[in-house]
């Protein structure tokens, strides 16, 4: 029982120090100066003519992402098939 | 030199680590080869002596298991194993809470 | 067109495409599945070495993912990159080099030694995207690529640990990993949304230029070092990490081992590259160092006891990690001194990046030795082991040249880098020194209990019928041997060639963030 | 579960076919509406999870072909893959149907180039995959229940 | 604290499901803190990148000349849930195969591999 | 103001249904609640202006989520109905 008040105290401490860190990100609604994003905002349309920007980022310029995160799925599909394969059946 | 690493301190060189090896091993072959010559094959001179006992047959009998190595160590230290096997649980859980205490504690330390 | 600036690209894309053709090609039979696990396997570890070989001549390699040229990171009128961009440094090649010949190694190895198992097409699928997970922490330069990177890492490791799915122990394993890998992963995805609000940047040279000491950073590096420690198991995280290696099929804890290290490459970059002068103190410096004592000497300490094969020397993974820990610490600890870097520093450092590499070629060995002797044995217990040497004489050669390795015996590699950490720790405080001397003659301790029951004494009647391993396996467990000789007989020009420079690379945060941002900090 | 009343399976089975339209049209235009592979391939998806409840898991298993979905998701994952290694004589990745906005009117290919392309690829290889992954998983339940399956011996002789 | 609300819920979320990972024993429960944890996160990624006044990064339905939120936290979240769910599909094909095998959820009696 | 009130409100009924999804003991209606949740997110995701996001969560986090735990749910039931036990 020790163990687990130790742990769950932790727990409330880290999740403390999350609202810490989340809280120290910049203050919500108001980013601030955001040179990388506005580049996006600004040339997307004229650039490749997409007017969902979001799509443009996920497949054209964070595109490398989108590749890592469909092996991701992949992944996770054939480790999911491997568990649950049929094998073979009894004779 | 292809061998020869220098530390700062000293250096190191396999080279001449491997020529006293080979001196060594010579040497070894030689002192070896002294030996006795009324040595035969096949009489009781090769026979393995079990303190006047009939030698087992099955090899298994005549090894100290794996798990009896270093029994005097491990009964010396045995607090201190104990200590160690019991905070291998082995469950899930803490493991995470392993993982959440350490990463809390570093927090706690990095802020002060 | 020229390849030689397309290699990072290239070096993802061969594993990628194994992956992804491996579920259409494997249905043609066994020989052309085994052909392109081993080919393009090849082709990667051929790939690394010309990465390596173009990074060492004309330094940091930038490549821009869908940029309009390989190297321009910076598009016109913008002081931060965009794009996802792959930065391979001296360092990072080094790493790749030995991640892929540790992958070759098991791949040659698992192509018999899996026979017998079903879904082997899904297998090779699983193989490869641990090398692309692996292969993709070491050269990415961008914080939220790297995430991606790690869960694909850990993801296909869950599901090859797994793979036996029948031995309830295997999937015990796997679940327990799952579990500690999915709280981390969730917490480094916190501290880069972090940093990323603050900086508004992903890319880690551009972060690196920006970062200021404050409280967000400091709680984010927290949260870096964290999962990172925990993924290349340092010593109060390391309890899934016996677990893993051990059930894991032994081809693949070859390469486990190698994905460790690129924990261990992440935690080095975000320390020194990503954070470096704004460490803020010697706090993260003496966590890893002190995190390190602890892995080797806990570690060690629990190998000894173990009887089965494979947990022992997963135990000893956590102690030799703790070496690197303690080597790559101890520079930690002088990056801003000038003076104690050139006494003392660079050597823990170079110690640190030498034993990466030894570390990874001998415990791939001994876990592929490991696992020719359950192959040919069908027992994984030393209690029920005894007297292979003369059954299977390759193989005890190969592992009395590991074991001889990783305990630090004279002549072989382990000692050379042990011996230029014992030396430059001696500095810091003699203590660090003496626990890494009694570890060392622990883990040779234990590993004479391994060679003395596993392969000496009386033969056994039940393994009358044991035979050598096929040559596929002996093939794999040579190449690893040849890499630990090489290494031993050449120490100077390993040092040289491959060793020094990334080294070099590692202290160079101003040449690492130069690349990407153009020389202006 | 038991089954359930008439008026939910049909719901269920009306709405299965209307989510594959819908999916279809988020899919296809995710460059200029919100959408794109992800979505549409999910939402694509959840008609297994709709069949599912509609017909039941014994009539779903013997009907639906995995194979399809198999077709599917490699398919995706190989058009993907060529189409970032196309890009390659300038980058891996590089959008080399890319027209900028002055110069893309009509044509086959829109002018976001392998966005669109890509995002179709992705919308295939999702809606495979995770139509596998619940599929697969539904039939590990079956795998539980009879106890038919031989373990396997792995290697050890 | 008001105007930081989103930021808030999503570190008591985390806090929350953090806990409940050592307050329940049975798996799923555990697999569901895991998935409330990941799905904070999510929101985290889409917070910070809100503008007060911004638009939908989409010119076909925003319009011209206006203020639009960031949409790189949109791209990274898009991942991040597709990289939450494949996990939870293999977590959970997990808990099956370890309720198959040891015909418990409790995570407590499943501990074969220790010491 | 209006849409910081709405934002407000939605974020409570998240939290609420986050609290109950992991309070609840029956697997079922934590799953449910789960389901909840994951629209609400979905709802927040709108507000903040990230359609696409919300999409994406609703169909995934909504849909095929619940799916897979409700599966689970099932093939980990105590096999002792063998008879009663009709097939999802």
């Amino acid at each position: 029982m020790v163990k687990k008040t130790v742990f769950v105290v932790a727990a409330i401490l880290l999740g403390a120090f999350v609202i810490g860190a989340v809280d120290g990100a910049h203050p919500f609604g108001d980013p601030g100066a955001a040179p990388m994003d506005d580049y996006f905002l600004a040339n997307a349309l004229n650039d490749i003519s997409a007017e969902n920007i979001v799509t443009a980022i996920v497949f054209d310029y964070r595109g490398f992402d989108t590749i890592g995160e469909a092996a991701v799925l992949f992944t996770a599909l054939t480790a999911v098939a491997t568990l649950l394969r049929e094998g073979r059946r009894k004779p | 030199m292809l061998g020869t690493v220098y530390t700062g301190f000293g250096y190191w060189d396999v080279w001449s680590w491997a020529a006293f090896f080979a001196i060594a091993a010579a040497l070894v072959l030689w002192l070896r080869a002294q030996g006795r010559e009324d040595y035969k094959e096949g009489t009781d001179q090769d026979e393995i002596y079990w303190s006047g006992n009939v030698v087992p047959e099955e090899g298994a009998d005549i090894t100290v298991p794996a798990s009896s190595a270093y029994w005097g160590f491990r009964k010396a230290m045995a607090p201190f194993y104990k200590v160690l096997t019991e905070m291998h649980t082995g469950i899930g859980t803490d493991i995470v809470g392993c993982y959440v205490v350490v990463v809390a504690l570093m927090a706690v330390f990095v802020l002060m | 067109m020229n390849w030689n600036a397309h290699l990072p690209a290239l070096l993802l894309a061969v594993p990628l495409f194994g992956a992804f053709a491996s579920p259409v090609l494997s249905p043609f039979g066994r020989t052309t599945r085994n052909a392109l696990l081993a080919g393009l396997s090849f082709v990667t570890l051929l790939v690394s070495l010309l990465l390596m070989k173009s990074v060492l001549a004309g330094g940091t390699a930038v490549y821009v993912m869908g940029g309009e040229s390989t190297g321009l990171a910076l598009p016109l009128g913008m002081k931060l990159p965009i794009r996802i961009i792959m930065e391979v440094d001296a360092f990072s090649a080094f790493m790749a080099v030995c991640g892929t010949v540790a992958s070759f190694a098991g791949a040659l190895f698992s192509m018999n030694y899996m026979d017998k198992f079903t879904a082997l097409g899904r297998f090779v699928s699983l193989y490869f995207l641990l090398t692309l997970g692996m292969l993709g922490m070491m050269i990415t330069g961008d914080i939220f690529n790297f995430f991606v990177f790690l869960e694909i890492a850990s993801i296909a490791s869950i599901g090859l640990i797994a793979f036996w799915r029948d031995r309830p122990e295997a999937v015990e394993a796997s679940f327990k990993y799952m579990l500690i890998s999915q709280v981390s992963s969730m917490v480094f995805l916190i501290a880069a949304g972090a940093l990323y609000g603050k900086y508004n940047a992903l890319n880690m040279a551009a972060i690196g230029g920006l970062i200021k000491p404050g409280t967000m950073e400091k709680l984010a590096l927290v949260f870096l070092v964290g999962t990172l420690a925990m993924k290349c198991g340092a010593f109060p995280l390391h309890m899934w990490l016996p677990d893993a290696y051990a059930e894991a099929p032994s081809g693949v804890s070859c390469l486990l081992v190698a994905v460790s290290q690129a924990s261990l490459y992440g935690l080095m970059r975000v320390c020194f590259s990503l954070y470096g002068v704004n460490l803020g103190g010697a706090f993260i410096p003496w966590v890893i160092i002190s995190m390190g004592l602890a892995s080797m000497f806990f570690g060690v300490t629990m190998a000894v006891v173990q009887h089965e094969i494979k947990r022992l020397i997963g135990y000893h993974s956590v102690s030799q990690v703790g070496y690197m820990l303690l080597g790559l610490g101890v520079g930690m600890l002088v990056l801003t001194d000038a003076r104690g870097m050139a006494e003392y520093g660079f050597t823990a450092i170079k110690g640190g990046m030498f034993h990466i590499f030894n570390y990874t070629m001998y415990k791939a060995l001994l876990f592929l030795a490991a696992g020719a002797v359950y192959y040919a044995t069908g027992k994984r217990d030393l209690n029920e082991l005894g007297g292979l040497a003369r059954r299977m004489p390759f193989t005890t050669g190969m592992f009395v040249i590991a074991a001889a390795a990783i305990s630090g015996l004279p002549p072989f590699n382990g000692f050379v880098s042990k011996l230029l950490i014992y030396e430059s720790v001696f500095a810091v405080h003699p203590a660090l020194a003496v626990v890494a001397l009694v570890t060392s003659v622990l883990t040779l301790a234990s590993f004479v209990k391994v060679f003395q029951t596993a392969f000496l004494g009386p033969e056994k009647s039940s393994f009358t019928a044991v035979r050598e391993v096929p040559a596929g396996m002996l093939f794999g467990m040579g190449v690893l041997t040849v890499a630990v000789l090489v290494a031993t007989l050449f120490p100077s020009w390993t040092i040289s060639n491959l060793v020094e420079p990334a080294a070099k690379a590692l202290v160079d945060q101003a040449g690492y963030i130069g690349a990407v941002m153009g020389g202006g900090l | 579960m038991n089954p359930l009343s008439v008026v939910v399976r049909t719901v269920c089975d009306l709405f299965a076919w209307f989510m594959i339209v819908f999916g279809v049209n988020v899919l296809l235009h995710g460059y200029v509406t919100p959408g794109g592979g992800f979505q549409g391939g999910a939402i694509i998806a959840t008609f297994i999870a709709f069949l599912l409840v509609a017909y039941g898991g014994r009539r779903v298993a013997s009907r639906v072909n995995d194979r399809l979905f198999d077709l599917f998701e490699e398919v995706g994952l190989l058009v993907f893959f060529i189409l970032a290694f196309l890009g390659l004589p300038v980058t891996f990745f590089f959008n080399f149907l890319a027209k900028p906005l002055a110069e893309s009117a009509g044509g086959f290919i829109p002018g976001v180039g392998t966005v669109a392309l890509m995002s179709v690829a992705v919308g295939l290889e999702v809606t495979g995959a995770l139509s596998l992954i619940i599929l697969t998983m539904h039939r590990g339940i079956r795998m539980f229940r009879g106890e038919d399956l031989e373990p396997e011996t792995g290697h050890d002789r | 604290m008001i105007a930081n609300a989103p930021f808030f819920v999503v570190g008591l979320l985390f806090l929350g499901g953090l806990t409940a990972i050592f307050m329940e024993k049975n798996l799923v429960k555990i697999a569901i803190a895991i998935s409330v944890i990941s799905s904070s996160v999510n929101l985290f990624l889409v917070a910070l990148g809100y503008r007060v006044g911004g638009t939908v990064p989409i010119h076909f339905l925003a319009g011209e000349g206006t203020r639009m939120v960031l949409p790189t936290p949109q791209a990274m979240t898009l991942t991040a849930i597709v990289i939450a769910l494949a996990t939870t599909a293999l977590l959970l094909s997990l808990i099956m195969l370890v309720h198959r095998h040891y015909g418990t959820l409790d995570i407590d009696e499943i501990r074969r591999l220790r010491g | 103001m209006m849409n910081s009130a709405v934002q407000l409100l939605v974020l409570a009924v998240m939290a609420v249904a986050g609290f109950f999804a992991l309070w609840f003991k029956d697997l079922i209606s934590s799953v449910i609640s789960l389901a909840v949740f994951s629209l609400m997110m979905a709802l927040e995701f709108y507000l903040l202006q990230a359609p696409d996001v919300a999409i994406a969560e609703a169909a995934i986090g909504a849909g095929l989520s619940t799916t897979i735990f409700i599966i689970t749910i099932r093939a980990c039931r105590r096999p002792k109905s063998r008879e009663g036990g009709k097939e999802w």
